[in-house]
């Protein structure tokens, strides 16, 4: 008898100390995907999972039929959402190793996603969002002090202290609140697009997630159920190449593209060039329009890089080569926006500079009203009160009580 | 007022619902066409239409977040789980989301989902279709559990589930969907219709979730169950000819602990009954309360009365079902102290 | 604004009262298919997944590439155990009736799956059956006595009294025991399959679920873990089109075969006319060298139909027209088999009454040999002591405890 | 004999099990190449290579089955769920199939998985990341619950757990890694080496599954807990001042009656205390059976230490854990009665 095979266990290509090597990533040339009218048959439209949308060429210029032909001041307001974001994030960064917020996830080197998607949504649309999806907010228009108070638990803390920073929600911006539990969300913002449809409203929804989280079970929850009612909703997986430690093989992206996860059920997958703003944008209304109109949903698979740690608990130079974003072949999509701007004598380096400053001020501002709202380390903050309400639309009794037993305890003034 | 047995007094509590607010709507496997494999959304719909009563994929897990996100838009989702013993896929979107959201969110954003789920065993379904896991849902904070013992109690409960803006868990009991059952498998099985209990308003009417009901009052023990075992443990307390007090439970979570602590300070003993397993049944719970608030009245241990530790098994179910036997034995074990 | 689409809720086309319609089901010719190596590059292969490889043509010949050429004591041991199954379902089904046994369920037209997968494999394999597998155990040669032991839950039976019947296992036989709940083989069969690659050992593992079993996320995790470790297994959904009441476009079938489930995992599907013995063999051979030979996992669809009900609890005129099964386009495994025996000239009609005959009469004795060794209703039985065994590998003290106490109650002689 | 922490201690156990025992494997998210998040299988990667140490997709529910299926076919897998509140998607392979399998097959079939997970909060981890659920594993016959409070007990208890053929549940309290922890957190942190537990030895030893161990012998005041809360209730005692009988329950299930019983016997007053929430916490089970097997010695109702009944609340995690004062104050209501 032959020799029996071995189990198959997926190996990075480069680890620390060696080459980035990203020969693994299939890339298809700026223009080169057709862009098939919204209603196609699923059937018709496989092979879009396997290609990927780009629009932006090496020379900067717009090409192919995915370009969105985006106005001046939209291309501004992209540019704008994106640098706002790098700038909050790297804030933000900077406060915690200062000890001032507890923890921080950054979006580095993915803004186009969130920023993008954002733009080519409808205001009414409900967000489902991954934690790493805070340009979401930042496009939407939400004050970044909100967010910087969430961070510091303080007073103004729209999750009332009870969530670790980064932990948003919207309501009235239409955003979702984050689950610390990957992918959950997923399949919740199904539901959400199902009541729309069984309402007969106009809003869809979308959603993200990372190519990591694809493993959970909630995924082809969210898969079963958006293709089986049809579901008014975008599914996004941002895979930006890694979950923690673990590169994306390890959630079965070694194969198949991720974009190619709904086949099977008739979702058309569309991967996308995640570093491409105008690529985003382009294929995510393509998408918002089949949901809209009734065709269904879509699954668009965002290629993007982590480019900073996973978040202020993760050293990533213990698993993989510390220069990997610099050899990262998609670039950075702000670089690349910029340069699109620029080649089209819409920008210039001066111009982007003075909005760089701009919004360092506007930021470090913001972080000056959020402190004077007070922080997790010195106060002001809301009354642990607090802590017992909202586990029930009203306070039960027997929290009453624990809440008066509380009282009790740190009235004995002893060191608690 | 007419009689009706549990599934019908469910059904109805739920047509009355979908009648009365466009917002309800059921989902779950079976439920639709065929109206559930124990008929409890039968009609509805013919009804109400095939966009409020979903027929599901088999898959708990997407049942519940779909609820969820639902409810979050402006819905009011009953999800029926079709036994108890698979509310487990379903477990994290429970715990994690269903629970948590509001909380974790300020309070900006809540589902008022309702998950029915027949539990119990009885009925020769075996290790996987008897389960009781209620105590599991009783320690998480942010969801109310409810379980209740009639048909009365069912429809007006029910409908407090739906109108309720926290999610519940809410238990039937279905060994006694058709009937009530005092744990005597030899018996002819009786109807709900001589049951007082069998008698239902066929309007909306509500009972209230946080109370428990006095089933019987009673001077020597106090007897703390629900479900199934409140019929089993009112013919047990009868048999024995001892003048108990007998408290339907009905709600877990939030626990009326009043109406506990009054009847406990009258009558000096306790003994719990329920047909889960034992190791941190509900009935730890309950006897722990009772001692934390009763101590100075007990005249002797609180007895607990509960499924064995093990599988319930399919062709020993009457040894593991905790009969009127282990009942009177338990009341027999309080009552020998003075 | 125009309208806004409503939900898609998957309609069947035939309802009770109505004439069956199988239109939706796409069927191949008879031969059609190609028969790629053993090792194509799944990307080469998904087509499989979306035609039906068929052997069997109307004229009860047998043709094309994937034709095993089965010899004929092969033939005739599929006929035997394909037509022992029938007569065990149907002599179990009557004993209920009888109240003699608490439950039961068939697996009336989809004997060919059990039988002829379990012909394809080797005696090491270790299988994952559902419920519906009992052809399985028949055909590594059970026997039926055991089967009816376990139905009876008899001082005989391997469950111990803890299961209801037709929860069977064999651990000899190495077939693994069925739970009530749907799906949590199927990734088990898997981690079993890496087991076996990670000490370098032959044996592959196989699993069955049913069409609405897909929807469960274990059946999603089966497909990442196998995809990622390419893990030597092979997993099969059998397609009879209904999940009690629901029929299979609630699993998302309505959109995409379930073959192509893994195709975006590049795991490669195939589909099979799950009625065609000898294109099951044939395909469940080829998937099995696959997963021997180390070339990773295959999922087969096997398109069939549940003739019976659901169970002995399930009334199905109540949600299908009462004779779909005449109209059912693939036919009845065992008669189809016959024909093409009968045709070849290695079978007559007489023979086969005398097979059917004989196989009565042995299922016949073997139940009354079974019911010598006692049955739930009127025992004898095992002592309900055992039901405290198993629990832990030895009696822990609470549990002895509990043991003892029933054995005090049971002892005060009042009625139980 | 070394000093090694907790983390050291957990992957010592592991190293030598791994060494002394081919079919031992580790499996999990991030637990290969990196490591693990908190360490804990630091090393063994590079030692055993990729077949013995596997990195996972993330999902709970997948580990949970493939770990499953390995233990059937005779490998013995030690499954790392990355934090406790993740251990949600696994819960009906857990419940259902891990502990229910050796049961439903009569023996025949049974897989030997340990799972490890970190829990317990202190470490502003918020709502998912310091979650407690022990006590749902409690209610589950056929698996076993382990939670060690110190780096020896860790090993020693880790050891027993892989080489035990029934299924354990091994909660490693992420609080006291990297060393004790009293509950008060303005105080400097202390590490393992000044400990007396912190000494570790570097071969094989094993601490038996199913006994509670005596922390510290006392006569007035019987206190039941486990994990971060035994280093709290040392701290809370040695400030009172009272003589009182600490005990590390160390295993949950089975639980050590004997060991609890003798001392509450003796000293007539209990209080339990744990992190997890206090309704059905497992508190509730220590009560309950306290109360029952001590009845006629106890001189003051039992007092349980619980977290509040809500999620745990990031910014507020000093009023929401159950700290020094909270145990005081517990220590003082059952000693206020003759
Ligand atoms: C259910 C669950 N399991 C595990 C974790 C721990 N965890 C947090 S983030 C993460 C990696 C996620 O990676 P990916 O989905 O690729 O998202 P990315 O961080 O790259 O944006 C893990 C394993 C969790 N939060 N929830
Ligand atoms: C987790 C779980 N959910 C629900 C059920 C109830 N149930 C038993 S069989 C069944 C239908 C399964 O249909 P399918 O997978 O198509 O298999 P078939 O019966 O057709 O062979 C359902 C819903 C269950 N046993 N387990
Ligand atoms: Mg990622
Ligand atoms: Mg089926």
């Amino acid at each position: 008898m032959s020799k029996a095979p071995r189990l198959h266990i997926p190996q990075r290509s480069s680890r620390p100390g060696e080459e980035p090597d990203f020969s693994y990533v299939e890339l298809s040339q700026p223009g080169a995907v057709d862009r098939p009218a919204t209603d196609t048959p699923s059937k018709e439209i496989e092979s879009l999972a396997l290609s990927m949308v780009r629009v932006l060429d090496e020379n900067h210029r717009a090409v192919g039929p995915w370009d969105p032909k985006l106005g001046d001041s939209q291309m501004q307001h992209a540019l704008t959402c994106m640098l706002k974001t790098r700038i909050f994030d790297a804030r933000m960064l900077r406060m915690h190793r200062q000890g001032k917020i507890s923890f921080y996830m950054q979006s580095l080197g993915e803004e186009a996603v969130s920023v993008a998607q954002c733009m080519a949504l409808q205001s009414e649309d409900m967000l489902f969002p991954s934690y790493r999806n805070q340009g979401l907010h930042i496009t939407r228009g939400r004050d970044v002090v909100d967010l910087m108070n969430q961070c510091l638990s303080n007073q103004m803390d729209g999750c009332k202290g009870r969530q670790m920073p980064i932990m948003y929600h919207w309501k009235e911006g239409n955003i979702f609140s984050i689950s610390g539990n990957l992918t959950t969300q997923v399949p919740q913002a199904v539901g959400w697009a199902m009541a729309s449809a069984i309402k007969g409203e106009h809003p869809i929804a979308a959603t993200w997630l990372g190519d990591g989280s694809t493993a959970e079970a909630d995924f082809y929850h969210a898969l079963t159920f958006a293709s089986v009612y049809k579901a008014p909703v975008v599914l996004n997986v941002v895979n930006n190449q890694w979950a923690i430690s673990t590169f994306q093989a390890f959630a079965g992206g070694g194969h198949r593209p991720f974009a190619a996860r709904g086949l099977g059920f008739g979702i058309p997958g569309i991967r996308v060039d995640g570093n491409d703003v105008l690529a985003v944008y382009a294929v995510t209304r393509w998408a918002a329009e089949r949901a809209r109109s009734g065709v269904g949903p879509t699954l668009i698979e965002l290629v993007t890089y982590r480019a900073g740690a996973h978040s202020t608990s993760d050293d990533p130079s213990r698993y993989r080569p510390k220069n990997e974003w610099e050899q990262w072949p998609l670039g950075d999509p702000i670089e690349r926006l910029k340069q699109h701007m620029i080649s089209n004598k819409k920008w210039t380096e001066s111009k982007h500079a003075k909005l760089s400053k701009k919004l360092e001020q506007e930021v470090a501002e913001s972080w000056k009203q959020a402190e004077n709202n007070g922080s997790l380390a010195h106060g002001p903050r809301l009354h642990e009160d607090s802590m017992f309400e909202d586990v029930y639309k009203t306070v039960p009794k027997h929290l009453q009580k624990q809440r008066e037993e509380l009282k009790r305890i740190k009235k004995r003034g002893v060191s608690s | 007022m007419a009689r009706m047995n549990m599934i019908q007094a469910l059904n109805s509590a739920m047509d009355v619902m979908m009648e009365r607010d466009a917002s309800v709507l059921v989902l779950g496997e079976d439920v639709g066409y065929f109206g559930g494999v124990f008929n409890c959304t039968g009609g509805l719909y013919e009804k109400y239409g095939k966009h409020r009563v979903l027929d599901t994929p088999i898959a708990e897990g997407g049942i519940l977040a779909a609820a969820i996100g639902m409810g979050v838009n402006g819905l009011r989702p009953i999800a029926e789980i079709q036994f108890a013993d698979y509310i487990y896929p379903a477990f994290d979107q429970i715990v994690s989301e269903l629970a948590r959201l509001r909380y974790r969110s300020g309070g900006d954003f809540w589902s008022p989902v309702t998950v029915r789920t027949p539990c119990g065993g009885g009925i020769r379904g075996g290790q996987t279709h008897s389960q009781s896991p209620e105590a599991t849902f009783t320690q998480v904070c942010g969801i109310k559990v409810v379980m209740p013992s009639n048909p009365y109690d069912a429809k007006g409960l029910l409908i407090s589930s739906i109108e309720d803006d926290d999610p519940v868990i809410f238990f039937e009991p279905k060994r006694l969907y058709n009937g009530p059952f005092d744990g005597d498998p030899d018996k002819p099985s009786v109807s709900w219709s001589a049951h007082e209990r069998g008698e239902v308003p066929e309007e909306y009417y509500a009972v209230p979730i946080g109370c428990a009901d006095v089933v019987r009052s009673g001077s020597e023990v106090t007897v703390l169950t629900y479900g199934t075992m409140v019929h089993v443990c009112a013919q047990a307390i009868e048999r024995m000819g001892i003048d108990a007090e007998l408290i339907d439970i009905r709600t877990l979570a939030p626990l009326d602990i009043e109406t506990i602590k009054t009847s406990v300070q009258k009558t000096g003993r306790c003994i719990t009954a329920h047909e889960a397993t034992r190791i941190s049944g509900f009935g730890a719970e309950l006897s722990a309360v009772v001692q934390e608030e009763c101590f100075w009245s007990l005249k002797a241990p609180i007895v607990r009365v509960a499924g064995w530790d093990t599988p319930y098994p399919h062709a020993f179910e009457w040894d593991y079902f905790p009969g009127q036997e282990r009942v009177i034995h338990a009341l027999e074990q309080v009552m020998v102290y003075e």
